[in-house]
């Protein structure tokens, strides 16, 4: 494995493919060739990416659940349900998460348990274990275009079924499908194996399969400051563009203060236009997708609808192409069906009364746009730096070194010392810098930041500052101000 | 003699990665004065074990929060016997199924499977430190 | 009867005292000396004006629920589980719809099938019938202020037993609690019977109780645009004022486009401020209560969480006192307690998380505002003009004229030429000006604003324009476009 | 020979003064070619049977929005048979009664004082419409 932000050869990714088919005896069902007149045939309705570009034209904001149960007939009871009783506009198929790590021997228990209990013990959906077969039993019976979302450092495998089964989008990324989701899966071979993931996908577009591919902005999903989330997705951006992948989706995990939000999709649009285009990239088309709050959500429901609505809004107001909806049951448990289409409908109602309405630019959201761009561009540019030129290089060097640092990793390959908290106005900012490449005026910037709320406060930041942050939402707050 | 603080093994069981609650956990047992052997995500019930022998912990506290709990969880205590950690204290806490569900027919069920303590949804530290000091007391341990 | 913007003279109260006094067998309960010991002993943490002037100054919004029901005891142990249960931080008493039109009689048939059907048959609670000592029940048993919330033309013997009764805010006035809500109740009437409220509410500042009076922003409910409700919100606080009531909150029910409604709540305050000053009321302090949408509800509750939640944020947004708030059973009848309880959480999960951002000025926000106010003066002005000086013989003269006109108002003293409907961000502008003595600037400026809309739906403006604005939220948009 | 279109009284009973939906209902009645007599808000049992007696309508449409239905609607068919207006069509809508409710059984209520159809809370006037042209036709009026 020698990694290099450099197009797979044929002969390297042939090879790769013989053994990765090989994973499962489910790989055998697939057909390239066949796979491809399969999608010729999908009606412009179920591809995702024609409705991403659509939505991106008319300004407005789609919006997106995640379901996934074990049986393949119940998954497509569920999303049909969640268009007719949500009315989501996009469709998720979520993996479970024993598929996630490869065991797909545990899955089969889970499938047989399910069966036998009348009820889904995954997760989500173990699409391998189901097979291409069927995996277009879903493609074909539900009403709308669908996506895998998973969570899977080495999703090459997962990617090959799915998208000989007619999925027309495909989540994750090399960094954010690693570090957030795996304790000791090497960064340069996840980024690795992914690259493999959209070389195939860049394959499919050579023989004229649009797959749109959207790397998972939240990361962690609590406080994670947008210039990191930024970074990760464009340098995953880059990544795909360089395997030939032409239609990206980047994402962002809602914070919360709405400036910052708002800021944060903004910034992240044009950043990723800029670097891609610096890069040689020019025929992507980016679209941008927002995550409600990704972090931990009020057991009561109710408070969990404020906190959906206050999610649904901010997509709006920030103009993201689609928004990722939370559900009532979110604190809890995987959600009910019903639950699930109650989330889609308030976050729907919101987004429809305020599909007419914009957020005027206005000083406050300059300077934040400004600040999410300069600190983004500090990391990128190191990152550029330390791969001598080339960002899948400079992204593992970057994580060794804790210049890209991502908070609450399960992941050793992350450093681990940078600690996120809200400021005073409830923005997401710094309490420990830790490696990040900031200049010192951004350094200071959020140290005057931090301190303006600990003398609100009347307390020292420390980390358990960082941990009334983290509980805060649950609990019904946004900044974890003290008793 | 051994190191007087009071060890205890700590970890997210099975394909779970969930990593927040562990750091805070790890955070307010070692505030609250114990000795974590911290595991992190993805823990197999194997390491649990092995760590808690390594180290001679007085006891293991198990997290699910991604709904496996059911196949991940059951058969521990089995092999914390086996391995001659008899009746070592097992707590569990998390979203230890699929789904919104009535907490009591979860604990009961958890409860069979052999562990001591079984922790709702969003439980928070302090309360678990209360009944750990008070289980190890019981047991003649000072924590 | 000979009406004037004057403070009553103590014989001319007293001689009419005793006649409201004599309308109901309880009004024999009053006896205002022993009252005023009553009031004395109230707690400051049960007083309404002060936890007004507290948020005021601490700069957050309050949360207060709508709730009455027929029975003593279980109204209060409704407000008390909205309280509990829902955190309420102000609390109302609902009074019944035959109370309003002062038909006691059909009060006691409502109490008495109440109590034999075991639940409340009444829409609110009776609290005449229930006179002072059952009034006083409510105050001593509930835990937080409490406030009279009804649409009374004649609201004389009801002040008299809830305030005697040791209530600490009365909702009303002369023309917001008739145009709304009476058919043929005459306003020189009705605002003549609400001079006598706030001379009764003077009289109780001049003995050192402080009661808080609220003119009924909203008016209708539907999209009554804010330089109307604020033309007689003033007007109804110029009139208490000068009968002596020292502490007022002034209201706006929410249009929902965040920038107007923004607006409206910082145009209010400044607008009020001004006008209360000019007539020489310079003691009196405004506080300000944002209504969530208060025209017709989706009947989904998961979409009523969203416009509820999306009222919760625009009033946190806008920096109003308080935010009234509505529940997910809107759309179909009186809350239960649950529900009421819980539309109070996801509201207040919301103000919480926005508890420290502000919306920053802006061009738009600064355009918005100068339109208002200046809508506003023209009215007022003109109403000045009308009345020779006099706000209370204005305010009569200006309805027969439609220089101030309610739309959709059932009152037969409303002109009712004047129509509303949204542009095309979904502000609410004028389909039809009426009377409304504006400038042409402004007359041409909503005419363009309404002409934008029907260019991009690619029809003529119509009544069936506002026919679908009307029911668009209810249908879970905002703006009603043409399929 | 009288007015050729079809007379129809519109009002708000009792003592509830929800006027919009009021207005709206009196709009769409004239356009679809009724004659509408609207009372408004605020209207008694005796005034609508006096509104059909004087202007010969051939329905009643009542309308009760803020909760007093019970209360408010009872005896109406009575009165109308007194008043010689025997079996007119009485139709009644809005929120009938206090709280979310199950339809039906509200439905089934009204029904049984008198009522010839019952609307649930928020029906569009369309429906309405299509509904009194069919039982008008029934009665050989055209409307
Ligand atoms: C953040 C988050 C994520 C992040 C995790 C990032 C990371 N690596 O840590 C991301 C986005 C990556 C993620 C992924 C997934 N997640 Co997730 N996630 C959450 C979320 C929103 C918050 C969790 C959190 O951090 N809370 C804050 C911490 C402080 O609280 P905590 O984790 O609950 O822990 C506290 C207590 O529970 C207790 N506790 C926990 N463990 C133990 C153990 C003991 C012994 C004791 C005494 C106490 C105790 O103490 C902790 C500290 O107070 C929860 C829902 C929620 N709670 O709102 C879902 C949730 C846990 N996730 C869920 C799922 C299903 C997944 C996925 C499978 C994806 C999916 N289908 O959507 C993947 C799992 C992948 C995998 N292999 O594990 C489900 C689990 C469902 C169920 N049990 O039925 C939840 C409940 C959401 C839902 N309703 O669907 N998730
Ligand atoms: C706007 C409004 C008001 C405004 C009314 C302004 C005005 N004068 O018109 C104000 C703020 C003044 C108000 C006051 C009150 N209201 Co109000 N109000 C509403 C609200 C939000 C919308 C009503 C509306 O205009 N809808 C739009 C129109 C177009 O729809 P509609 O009225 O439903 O009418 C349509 C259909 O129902 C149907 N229809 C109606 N009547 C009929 C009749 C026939 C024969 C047919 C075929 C069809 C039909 O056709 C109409 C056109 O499509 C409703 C809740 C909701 N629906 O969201 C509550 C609601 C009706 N109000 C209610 C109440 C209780 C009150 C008050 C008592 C105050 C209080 N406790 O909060 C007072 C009543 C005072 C009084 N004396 O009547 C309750 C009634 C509760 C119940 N039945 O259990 C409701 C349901 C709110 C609630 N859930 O608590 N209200």
């Amino acid at each position: 494995m020698d990694l290099k932000n450099k197009k797979w050869t044929t002969d390297a990714f042939n090879t790769t493919q013989k053994e990765v088919l090989n994973q499962w005896p489910t790989g055998a069902e697939v057909d390239f060739e066949e796979a491809v007149k399969y999608h010729k045939q999908i009606p412009a309705s179920k591809q995702f990416a024609k409705k991403m570009v659509q939505a991106k034209k008319d300004g407005v904001t789609l919006a997106q659940p995640r379901a996934g149960v074990a049986l393949i007939h119940e998954h497509i009871e569920l999303l049909n349900f969640l268009v007719k009783e949500g009315g989501a506009d996009l469709l998720p198929t979520t993996i479970d998460s024993y598929t996630r790590q490869n065991r797909y021997k545990e899955c089969q228990v889970g499938i047989d348990e399910s069966l036998a209990a009348g009820r889904s013990l995954l997760n989500g959906f173990p699409a391998v274990n189901h097979g291409v077969k069927g995996v277009r039993q879903v493609v074909e019976q539900v009403n709308g275009p669908v996506q895998a979302r998973h969570g899977t450092p080495d999703a090459r495998l997962l990617a090959e079924i799915m998208l000989a089964g007619g999925f027309t989008s495909y989540e994750g990324g090399g960094i954010s499908y690693n570090i957030p989701y795996a304790k000791d899966v090497s960064l340069e071979r996840s980024i690795y194996d992914w690259q493999y993931v959209d070389r195939l996908v860049g394959i499919y577009a050579e023989h004229g399969v649009e797959i749109n591919r959207e790397p998972f902005g939240p990361l962690t999903g609590t406080l994670v400051p947008p210039s990191v989330s930024h970074a990760v997705g464009i340098i995953e951006g880059i990544l795909a563009a360089e395997q030939g992948v032409k239609n990206i989706t980047l994402g962002y995990g809602q914070c919360g203060n709405l400036v910052q939000d708002i800021a944060a999709i903004k910034s992240l649009e044009v950043l990723a236009e800029e670097y891609l285009e610096k890069c040689g990239y020019k025929d992507c088309v980016l679209t941008t997708v927002f995550h409600q709050w990704m972090g931990g959500f009020p057991q009561d429901e109710a408070q969990a609808f404020g906190v959906i609505s206050w999610g649904a809004a901010a997509a709006a107001l920030s103009g993201a192409t689609k928004v990722i909806v939370k559900t009532p049951h979110e604190a809890l448990g995987i959600p009910t069906k019903e639950a699930n289409a109650a989330g889609i409908r308030a976050t729907k109602q919101v987004l429809n009364m305020l599909c007419d309405q914009k957020y005027a630019m206005n000083k406050e959201l300059e300077d934040e746009i400004a600040i999410i761009k300069a600190e983004t561009r500090c990391i990128l540019d190191k990152v550029f730096e330390l791969g001598h030129g080339d960002y899948a290089v400079g992204a593992v060097r970057a994580f060794e070194a804790g210049v890209i640092d991502v908070p609450f990793a399960p992941s050793k390959y992350a450093l681990n010392k940078m600690l996120p908290a809200r400021d005073n106005n409830g923005a997401v900012r710094l309490f420990a810098i830790g490696n990040l490449p900031f200049s010192q005026d951004i350094i200071d910037f959020h140290k005057d930041k931090i301190e303006e709320r600990a003398r609100v406060e009347g307390r020292q930041a420390s980390f358990q500052m960082v941990i009334d942050d983290i509980y805060a939402i649950s609990k019904g707050r946004m900044v974890g101000r003290p008793k | 003699m051994e190191n007087s603080k009071t060890k205890i093994v700590l970890g997210v069981i099975g394909a779970d990665c969930h990593a927040v609650g562990n750091k805070i956990l790890n955070y307010a047992f070692t505030a609250a004065g114990c000795e974590v052997i911290n595991l992190g995500v993805l823990v197999s019930q194997e390491e649990f074990v092995n760590a808690a022998i390594e180290t001679n912990a007085k006891a293991i506290l198990v997290a699910s929060l991604y709904g496996h709990g059911e196949i991940d969880c059951r058969g521990l205590r089995d092999r914390c016997q086996e391995a001659g950690l008899g009746d070592i204290l097992l707590y569990l806490g998390g979203n230890l199924v699929v789904g919104k569900a009535d907490f009591t027919l979860v604990k009961k069920k958890f409860m069979d499977m052999g562990y001591d303590k079984v922790y709702a949804p969003g439980t928070l530290p302090d309360e678990v430190i209360d009944d750990l000091k008070n289980d190890l007391s019981k047991r003649g341990i000072l924590m």
